[in-house]
């Protein structure tokens, strides 16, 4: 059987992670092709919704990244994203999801490599846990055309 | 003591100070108690408090119906004066729009009148006499032992409470910060919560009803009593709680009117750790 | 000749029923609530309570059904699941009667005009055994609203608790008759008819003269009760959703997962509420029903005066959830004897 | 024969017409030869129109049942669906269920004058009748209509606006509100009722359709009342949220009345027996 290969949803910031993501290409870096980018101004546009979106949509893995606490393009919508995550990523693990599904970073447009290092690091995460079956289950019986 | 509320509630009419008083009557189902909105001074007699007044009255603050009635006096035990307290620090409700009339059961069970009647007197009340009960030790006890099972046991656990939600959204609906004219539940463009009461559309629509009241729930309890299919709704909302506690060193909603509420603000210094 | 089961032998009729691939449906208590649910033996079935939390309208007419469904690649539209289903064979035992009265007013709403047969096929695969009530609690009215604690109405067999846990058994169908007939040897003759259950009648509420309120509604749809009447409304649809004969829904469009490189979508049959703001809401902003006295209004109306006019049933068969469930004790009880009385007043000055 | 009464029949997208900023016409065709043969309809019925991924919404058929082998249906963006069905784009495939309730009785309006009166995007159901009785011209006597918008921007069918505007055989005043004309406006500045009131079209034994924004219609109906025209005259459609079409979702209702299968199309004198919930 082939090996699973997990499917990742990563948030990221325009300006510091997505850039950062840019150069570990432009610098010719292989890393595991896994994650499939989203890109938004900013992590404070990053909604804890999109999250649960992505697993609905099938994701197995979810990344959230963007500028290091500090550096900002907006000044401090990292810090708010940062307090949001620090409680959010709790009710997650409270209500059954394993941690290591969602993992959050900072990233910076000069951390080419880090962001391949990241990738490498998140998508091995998501092989070792194997499919989010628990959520994809969910989706069977949401679409299951049996009587409830 | 009841007197002494109906005196109050028939001066705050008679003179003018409110135009309306929401309180708690007896329900005719026996034993209960209901919400009640009177605005003649002799339906003051009608108003009540004991033990099963349970609704959180801060809810009609920022209903549509009841502001067109103008000021109001609202019968408050403590959490209905911490969510008031939420609603104005949010800017939902003008402080000078609503007066207390301030309400409390002593550990013994004796329901009393309270004397302080402004914000600043029943804030001083609330800090030094009522601990936040969504963070008591004992009611802590539930979200630590199910802080202890794996993941899988939480999934199973809440994946089965979820699955009897219904949608009917009553624990939104008797929340009163869950104040929002149109909610999140009920946008569809885009539709970030499926409206369908299935596993996948529940979840989602908890954790968003939790997440939402994260640093600003009271701890009333009105969502888990209300919910017709028995989901323990609290359990969500005190872990939440002791989060913020732990997390940020603040201290609970709902005892302060004013300053900055807690997801509007940021600190340099707040957890970083989870961070690669 | 009458005929009654014991409790042995409707334990037996489980087995048999199930053993004949049906599916038994029963109150359970597995938690702090009682709930119907599927049971593969009769001890797990608890009819000791005045009534469960949720009707049995879920087995009818879920809170939530997929209607159609379908994959798309880009224009490309393929229908894929476009009939109802096979239903599952059921019988609910222990249902009560004022839910089993529910059904044949929910009957008339599906086959009106045109069939909804995600509705009629789950019907007709049912067997609906009731059991009739030897116990109220503070929120049961069904006496007020024309029906009883061993009310027939839909129900294809009725057992009514007799004496030494025995349940005089009334088929009230010829699906009834027919499952009699075929465990005939599970009935056995009995001597003393069906029993009304008379301690529980003293406790019920007297009739209501429900003509007399549909004739004030009539009248009274601008009036300043409705206003006082929903004041305390949170607007939560609770009522609804837990009532027996509520049957408004919404149709919806879910995503589905991938598969073999086309977009599943699922199109959706919900429960909905006429509490709801959102319900009756124009795209263009425009509400018909814009404030709680409208909607609170229209749950009444609909319930007392429309659906009799259109239908020739009421929506209500005094089950009690709305006023057992509301967070704010609302009592629709309150409200009918308030419209009749002030209907008995309109009438005085005539 | 599906015994599924919710399952939409496909049809392809085959024209895309942009009426305004916000509005556009669709022109529609069944996928499958024999709806495409068989299908029929009456002016002012609706039907259910599904962008599939989005949801349903509830539209007129807005071409008239004169024109066989197509259908069309126009569209303001203000919800999901409709949102979707003003992107679709020709060779898209759609979902349609109906057609479903009353219908103008325009066999009845024959060898009578006929008046119609439109606001905004109210003249989609209202266009659907006026094509029908121009096809069948000869069968009527005078032929009125004066629609009105907002804005100069906001008429729709302009193009059939100047082809009706042509006719010798229709009448056609069009005007905007106050403040929604242009430099080049030709047309009257003012409110539909004041229009109609200016022109006072005799009631007679002719017929009047109104179709607009609630304010309009109260307006509309009004003035007509004034000039003669007899509720029974009277012809309006209405639009209630609606999501099944088929008198069962329970949202649609005014009173004991179904708009999806008493309505959309009202007299103006049920309209008067009707509480005010539309």
């Amino acid at each position: 059987m082939a090996e699973f290969e997990p499917r990742i949803a990563a948030f990221v910031c325009t300006w510091c992670t997505y850039a950062g993501a840019d150069l570990a290409g432009t610098s010719r870096l292989q890393y595991a092709s896994n994650v499939r980018v989203i890109k938004l101004p900013c992590t404070g546009r990053i909604d804890f919704h999109f999250i649960i979106k992505a697993f609905e949509r099938g994701a197995d893995a979810v990344l959230v990244s963007g500028c290091h606490p500090g550096d900002c393009h907006y000044t401090a919508g990292n810090y708010h994203a940062r307090r949001r995550w620090t409680i959010f990523r709790k009710l997650l693990e409270f209500t059954g999801i394993e941690s290591d599904r969602v993992t959050f970073a900072w990233v910076s447009a000069a951390e080419g490599a880090k962001w391949a290092n990241l990738v490498n690091e998140v998508t091995e995460k998501a092989r070792k846990l194997g499919p989010f079956t628990r959520y994809k289950r969910l989706n069977e019986i949401a679409e299951g055309e049996a009587e409830r | 003591m009841i007197d002494q509320l109906r005196r109050r509630a028939r001066e705050l009419l008679t003179t003018g100070e409110a135009a309306c008083i929401i309180g708690y009557a007896n329900a005719s189902v026996p034993g209960k108690a209901a919400p009640i909105v009177i605005t003649r001074a002799e339906d003051a007699d009608r108003l009540v408090f004991h033990a099963a007044c349970c609704n959180n009255l801060a809810v009609y603050l920022t209903r549509p119906e009841i502001r067109k009635l103008g000021t109001v006096a609202m019968v408050a035990k403590p959490a209905d004066v911490r969510a008031a307290f939420v609603l104005m620090q949010e800017n939902q409700v003008r402080p000078d729009d609503v007066k207390f009339i301030a309400v409390d059961v002593t550990p013994a069970g004796e329901c009393t009148l309270l004397a302080q009647r402004t914000r600043e007197e029943l804030l001083d009340y609330l800090v030094k006499n009522v601990p936040p009960a969504e963070l008591a030790d004992d009611a802590l006890k539930d979200v630590a032992a199910l802080e202890e099972q794996t993941d899988g046991e939480r999934w199973a656990y809440w994946q089965q409470q979820f699955s009897r939600c219904i949608r009917c959204y009553a624990c939104r609906q008797v929340c009163p910060l869950c104040y929002c004219s149109r909610c999140v539940a009920d946008k569809n463009r885009p539709q970030w919560i499926e409206t369908s009461a299935h596993g996948r559309g529940n979840l989602a629509w908890n954790i968003t009803r939790a997440f939402h009241l994260a640093g600003r729930c009271v701890g009333c309890g009105e969502c888990e009593r209300a919910c017709p299919a028995g989901i323990p709704l609290m359990k969500l909302n005190r872990k939440l709680a002791k989060d913020v506690r732990d997390s940020f060193g603040v201290h609970a909603a709902g005892y302060a009117f004013s300053g900055e509420q807690l997801f509007a603000g940021y600190s340099p210094s707040d957890p970083n750790d989870f961070f690669e | 000749m009458a005929i009654k089961i014991s409790k042995d032998n409707l334990a037996a009729l489980v087995d048999s029923l199930r053993r004949s691939g049906m599916r038994v449906v029963a109150p359970v208590s597995r938690t702090a609530f009682t709930e119907f649910a599927e049971i593969v033996a009769l001890d797990e079935a608890d009819f000791s309570q005045v009534n469960t939390r949720s009707s049995i309208k879920q087995f009818l007419f879920p809170a939530t059904e997929p209607i159609l469904s379908y994959s798309l690649e880009q224009s490309n539209v393929k229908l894929e699941c476009e009939e109802p289903p096979e239903p599952r064979k059921t019988v609910i035992i222990g249902s009560r009667p004022c839910d089993t009265a529910s059904l044949p007013i929910l009957d008339k709403l599906f086959s009106w005009d045109c069939e909804d047969r995600f509705y009629l096929n789950r019907r007709a695969a049912t067997v609906v055994i009731s059991i009739a009530c030897t116990d109220c609690d503070d929120c049961c009215f069904c006496t007020a609203i024309g029906l009883g604690p061993d009310s027939k109405q839909g129900s294809d067999l009725l057992l009514v608790p007799g004496e030494s846990g025995c349940y005089n058994a009334e088929p009230c169908t010829e699906r009834g008759a027919e499952l009699v007939k075929q465990h005939e040897k599970l009935f056995t003759q009995s001597a003393a008819p069906a029993s009304v259950c008379k301690a529980v009648l003293e406790k019920l509420p007297k009739p209501l003269n429900l003509d007399r309120i549909a004739n004030w509604l009539r009248g009274h749809f601008y009036d300043d009760f409705w206003q006082a009447a929903s004041l305390k409304c949170v607007g939560c649809g609770c009522c609804t959703f837990l009532c027996p004969t509520c049957h408004c829904f919404d149709i919806t469009d879910e995503h589905g997962r991938y598969r073999d490189g086309r977009r599943a979508g699922l199109r959706r049959k919900n429960w909905d509420s006429c509490q709801f703001a959102q319900f009756t809401l124009h795209a263009s902003g425009h509400n018909p029903r814009p404030d709680r006295a409208s909607r609170w209004r229209q749950r009444m109306m609909h319930k007392f005066l429309y659906y009799p006019e259109r239908f020739g049933s009421r929506l209500c068969t005094g089950c009690g959830r709305c006023v057992r469930s509301c967070p704010v004790q609302m009592d629709i009880r309150d409200q009918l004897k308030a419209i009749e009385s002030m209907q008995a007043d309109d009438e005085q000055h005539l | 024969m599906t015994s599924n009464i919710y399952k939409p029949s496909l049809m392809t997208v085959t024209a895309v017409t942009a009426e305004s900023a916000d509005v556009k016409t669709l022109r529609l065709e069944f996928c499958d030869a024999r709806e495409r043969d068989t299908f029929s309809f009456r002016a002012g019925q609706f039907g259910e129109f599904s962008f599939f991924g989005e949801g349903e919404c509830t539209l007129c058929i807005a071409s008239p049942p004169t024109r066989r082998g197509y259908i069309e249906c126009t569209v303001r963006k203000s919800g999901r669906v409709t949102a979707a069905l003003t992107n679709a784009e020709p060779g898209d495939v759609i979902g349609f269920r109906g057609p479903y309730g009353s219908a103008f009785p325009v066999d009845a309006w024959q060898a009578r004058d006929v008046l119609f009166i439109a606001g905004g995007i109210g003249l989609a159901p209202v266009r659907c009748a006026i094509w029908n009785i121009l096809d069948l011209r000869d069968r009527y006597e005078s032929v009125t209509i004066i629609y009105g918008a907002r804005t100069v921007g906001d008429l729709i069918y302009r193009r059939e606006l100047e082809q009706w505007a042509e006719r010798s055989d229709v009448r056609l005043v069009i005007t905007v509100d106050p403040g929604g004309e242009t430099p080049d406006w030709r047309g009257c500045v003012g409110l539909v009722p004041s229009l109609l009131k200016e022109l006072s079209p005799a009631g007679g034994n002719a017929a009047a359709v109104a179709c607009g924004p609630p304010i309009m219609i109260k307006f509309t109906l009004f003035a007509l009342h004034e000039l003669g025209f007899t509720p029974e005259q009277v012809y309006t459609t209405l639009e209630n949220r609606m999501k099944c079409g088929l008198g069962k979702c329970g949202r649609c209702n005014i009173g004991s009345l179904y708009v999806c299968k008493d309505g959309p199309v009202f007299t103006a004198a049920q309209l008067a027996a009707m509480h005010d919930e539309y």
